[in-house]
């Protein structure tokens, strides 16, 4: 049990520009390059303050050259740096999709074991700040999909603060998905919290009648949605994936084998999504498990519309994923 | 080119109708009636109506997330547009693009994209059709300095001048994009130049000089519409606000903020009038009375707007009925 | 019953020129754009001849440069053309995916029905030709993602030769995904033929015992083990996607309802997969029927190798699909 | 530059022993032994034969899908590069990547990018790594002319100049990209002209003569290395082969082949050396048999060579132990 002095307060936003600075500070091969990351303050305002502290070679601004500064920091990372290279936003990240895949993911193998890449990217993804369709859309199913790549996302102020860390010590590629709606989200952070690893998903809350699956900026919604069904003596399970590759199909099947009963809430549109995946890996591999169907909660399959009645009512809410679980239990 | 007084004072009413509306956007936004990104034109004035003045309303436009002033000068309404930033269904797209998305099929206005140079290969398409059919409409598309980074800028105008298709390039040069200033974001500073690389006429303009910027439109039309392929123009201008509603202006000072407003176009086109005594206090006061009641006219049409039902949220992600 | 007369033979690749030829003759809105479609012949040589006959500017050799060109089709598109854009390899695709997603597929929803997108594009997918890891991969989970996409997989020859068509009428932007393995492929085509739809999915070989979902080039494979199936007293369905969006979940409930067992081969990598979207659909909406744990049989997950042995390996090929479907009819 | 005999004659070996190895190549396609895409550099290895002479061995190379001649003349053995195309254990690739991607860490060879354009972001990173530790290495990227539409291209271009990072340029312009001739793809078909407006030291280049390429090489190589940012040149070449082995080569006349054939850079610096009576028949002999022996010796190689388990088809998706 810990005491106040044990633990600090500290934003998402905040613990993620502490683990750049930490990790820049320990070594001197890690840079920063992005667009507006420095003279700008970031535009999530997570690089905030990094530029004073270690200048511009190191903060790198980038001009708007998504593909270009993207296999720029995959050929620093081949020439021995450790750079994390910043997206703006996901929606952009399909103007790099090329060196992210074809070069960065195929690499190491396609060199036969000799090139290995270790570059970290960082993105900012999801919606529910009423910026619309070309600035609210989750891809992360698509990294999913790609062998070579590690792909996390961070939902909890540790992670935020050590999952960089864990990513800068792979020598491999690791793209990592920051959910704008969870940078101002405070909590607090065990003095004594360090590297946390990239695979595992982590229980966030344990329950007894129903598995809820997710990630990244659905987790606050599901834990609320856990509390609420709390309220009508449901007892559900909180499962944060945290890494979407490698899956941890274990941590899945063990939960679902106790409640026998499965929701998946993904901000991706639901078709191809990262819980389909999860769906289809309990149906091959604990099918009988299954007292119900499970069901998933995602983004309706529309682009994301500007107006917020429009916008919440598209994306998953606390409110669908209690009607979710409760069909799933047949009440 | 058309240098009488009535045409003269229409460029300045046209300017002004973007400032107010704007001035008008930013205190909406403070009221969050108005919500998510807000680009505004306020400064830029002169590029959008300039280059305007200069298209037939039968040329295609395409513009980025900082909009607003080329929707009102192509002749989108004020109302629709200010009720899109509402985001009621009486907007310009229904609400579902806010101020990044105004959309007009009307008059040819295909946007409000707020990719970084993702209008520019649009509007190569767009006059790869006129050109396949044989129309002499002219396709414009605007972006800023920061967009010719981008690969797809160099695509574009390297199949517009290859294919020799009517369009105009319009880079609006505000020497920024978000915080990062020309010189940081371009090896070649001088854009006319690299355009011209491109094998497409090019050259510099002062963007905050409507009548200039009016007449190397004039000219740049007429060269794309006689069929002497692609043309571009370098606007030399500047924003005289935040990048966006969240921008916390850590990378420019307010000297170099003050220097330019010195330049602002309105009160440039007003002097000039003066001087010729081609315009008084009372027009000026008239002039502004009817542009702000036009503003106030547009938001009373966005208070008064609805909202789009949460059960069309897939209607339109395929069209409704076959188009062939 | 049909005699040869009503019938002939052309391969999958002569199909499509056919339907490209056909397209161009009876509507001058239709052109083809494209890298090296014209004075090359085209790379799988599809558009061969196509030139000689249509002229340069409905035969529009283009740049490398992916971005620009599939962007000016759907700007084409806006301006009242009907642009077939063909893309030269699916791997070369993602150097388009902005401008497909964030401006094809958004455009009609985003500007409130204002601006529909009919443009079709054109892209070979899929290995089994020893082009390695960046000439062979399956992406086309990604697309089937995307709300405003329409995905087509033809995999006969009478969808090579007809679902262009309905295609080119989709006032919407339809993606078409012609497998490399298929282009030699030769088959009969009816003489009545004509205009196949772009939904619901066709059963290929019908079957009692089990349910074989599959699409694009892998049907063959699928067809293929069910005749050695067959040898061993087991009835497999064949049931052929057509569409990876939108999917016909509801054929292919309507089919494991009947044979209460399903094996789905994709060429995709198997995480977050179609092969995922089906096996989430049925568990969602059929579980009961299944008699046994669904399964997969996917691309192993890595980049594909050029050693023919290795890229064999790593591909479905018929022994695995029979070894699965025999696992999963548990002999 | 260097005109002494010895270099002269290494030049000439170097040349030789790419053309009889593709020579080879060409035949084991035939034969079944080579699969998949093959690309020829017959008629380009003047190219890659004058510019590695003026590296070191510690600086990189990034090629591309056509980069036989480039691994040869960086100092990867013949006999792994022909056990890779062959699909051997022992290629440079465990024959995971084919003809299309060689590759040797040791070498600094970093591929054998198949992606059109893909290679020279990379080649910016590995500069900007050296850059930031102060190693006076120099990266080079070799493409060819039809890459140059690419937006990647643009990108890195202007990223290499604006950051002023030791990458060396190296355009094959070998007038078409398959069957699109240069000027079917570049608006400005003066490419040296093209880069220069990203604000590079540019020049264009006889690809023809293997002096003039080492000779321009070495001023570029030299400039890049003491700091004066990235050069780029334009090799002017041709290749005498289909673009892979499935071309019909419908797109170019046999006239315009056979006179390219005339400037055939392999008997070009024969003849001159033997008109300074620098080479007898018999050194040109002994230098025939030895690059046959060769030649032979990898082909015995990749014969001899054993085939990847498919138990070891995920390996290497990751690596195996952490390299921090
Ligand atoms: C492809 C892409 N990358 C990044 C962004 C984020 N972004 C929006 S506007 C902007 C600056 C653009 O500057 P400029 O092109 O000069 O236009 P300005 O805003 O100055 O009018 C950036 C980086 C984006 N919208 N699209
Ligand atoms: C991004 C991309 N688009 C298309 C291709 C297919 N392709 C391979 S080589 C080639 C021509 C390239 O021409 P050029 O750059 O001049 O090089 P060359 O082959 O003449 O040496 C094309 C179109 C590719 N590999 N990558
Ligand atoms: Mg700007
Ligand atoms: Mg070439």
């Amino acid at each position: 049990m810990t005491t106040t002095t044990d633990v600090r307060t500290l934003t998402y936003r905040e613990a993620v520009r502490e683990a750049i600075r930490h990790a820049m500070q320990t070594d001197e091969r890690v840079f920063l390059m992005g667009e507006d990351i420095g003279m700008y303050g970031g535009c999530y305002a997570v690089s905030k303050g990094l530029l004073d502290e270690f200048g511009p070679e190191r903060i790198r601004d980038t001009p708007l050259s998504e593909a270009g500064f993207v296999g720029a920091g995959i050929g620093a990372a081949l020439g021995g740096m450790r750079p994390i290279v910043e997206l703006m936003t996901i929606n952009f990240s399909l103007l790099a999709l090329d060196q992210i895949v074809n070069t960065a993911a195929l690499y190491l193998h396609m060199s036969g074991g000799q090139f290995n890449v270790p570059v970290v990217i960082r993105m900012p993804t999801g919606a529910g700040r009423q910026v619309a369709a070309q600035h609210s859309h989750s891809f992360e199913s698509w990294y999913a999909n790609v062998p070579g790549l590690k792909v996390a996302s961070p939902a909890t102020i540790e992670d935020a603060r050590w999952m960089l860390w864990t990513a800068l010590e792979d020598p491999d590629p690791v793209v990592i998905f920051e959910h704008v709606g969870l940078y101002a989200m405070s909590g607090e952070l065990g003095n004594d919290a360090g590297p946390t690893p990239l695979d595992g998903a982590a229980v966030r809350r344990s329950g007894s009648d129903v598995t809820i699956v997710t990630y990244g900026g659905n987790v606050p919604k599901a834990l609320s949605a856990a509390d609420s069904l709390a309220d009508d003596g449901i007892s559900a399970e909180v499962l944060d994936l945290r890494m979407l590759r490698p899956l941890d199909t274990g941590s899945i099947l063990y939960s679902v084998s106790r409640t026998h009963r499965l929701v998946v809430v993904d901000e991706a549109w639901k078709s191809v999504s990262v819980a389909a995946e999860v769906i289809a890996s309990v149906a091959e591999h604990a099918l009988w498990e299954l007292d119900a169907p499970p069901a998933r909660v995602c983004t309706v399959e529309a682009p994301i519309p500007y107006a917020q009645h429009m916008e919440e009512a598209a994306l998953p809410q606390p409110a669908g994923i209690v009607r979710a679980v409760k069909s799933v239990l047949g009440r | 080119m058309n240098t009488d007084r009535e045409h003269l004072i229409d460029l300045l009413r046209a300017m002004v109708r973007i400032r107010r509306f704007e001035e008008r956007c930013a205190e909406l936004y403070q009221a969050e009636k108005i919500r998510g990104f807000l680009h505004l034109y306020i400064g830029e004035e002169a590029v959008a109506v300039g280059v305007m003045s200069a298209l037939r309303p039968d040329d295609a436009v395409v513009a980025t997330y900082r909009e607003h002033g080329h929707a009102l000068a192509k002749g989108v309404e004020a109302g629709p547009i200010m009720a899109e930033m509402y985001g009621k269904l009486e907007g310009t797209s229904r609400g579902r693009g806010g101020s990044m998305h105004l959309f007009d099929a009307e008059h040819r206005f295909y946007g409000g994209n707020a990719i970084v140079a993702g209008g520019l290969p649009l509007a190569v398409g767009l006059a790869l059709a006129d050109h396949m059919m044989d129309r002499d409409r002219v396709s414009v598309v605007f972006f800023g300095e920061g967009a010719m980074a981008e690969g797809e800028f160099h695509e574009a105008l390297n199949l517009a001048s290859l294919w020799n298709l009517p369009v105009l390039f319009c880079c609006e040069n505000n020497l920024y994009a978000m915080g990062t200033a020309l010189e940081r974001s371009q090896a070649q500073t001088q854009l006319a130049l690299r355009a011209s690389a491109y094998g497409v006429s090019a050259w510099a303009v002062d963007g905050m000089d409507v009548m200039a910027v009016e007449e190397a439109a004039v000219r740049a039309v007429e060269g794309v519409r006689a069929g002497g392929g692609p043309h571009f123009l370098e606007f030399q201008t500047y924003r005289f606000r935040p990048h966006s509603m969240f921008d916390p202006e850590l990378y420019r000072d307010k000297a170099e903020v003050a220097a330019w407003k010195e330049r602002d176009p309105i009160p440039a086109l007003e002097q000039h009038l003066r001087a010729l005594d081609l315009i008084t206090d009372a027009d000026m006061a008239e002039m502004e009375a009817a542009v702000a009641a036009e503003v106030d006219a547009a938001v009373a049409f966005a208070e008064a707007g609805t909202w789009e039902s949460v059960d069309d949220l897939t209607r339109f992600v395929h069209s409704e009925e076959v188009s062939v």
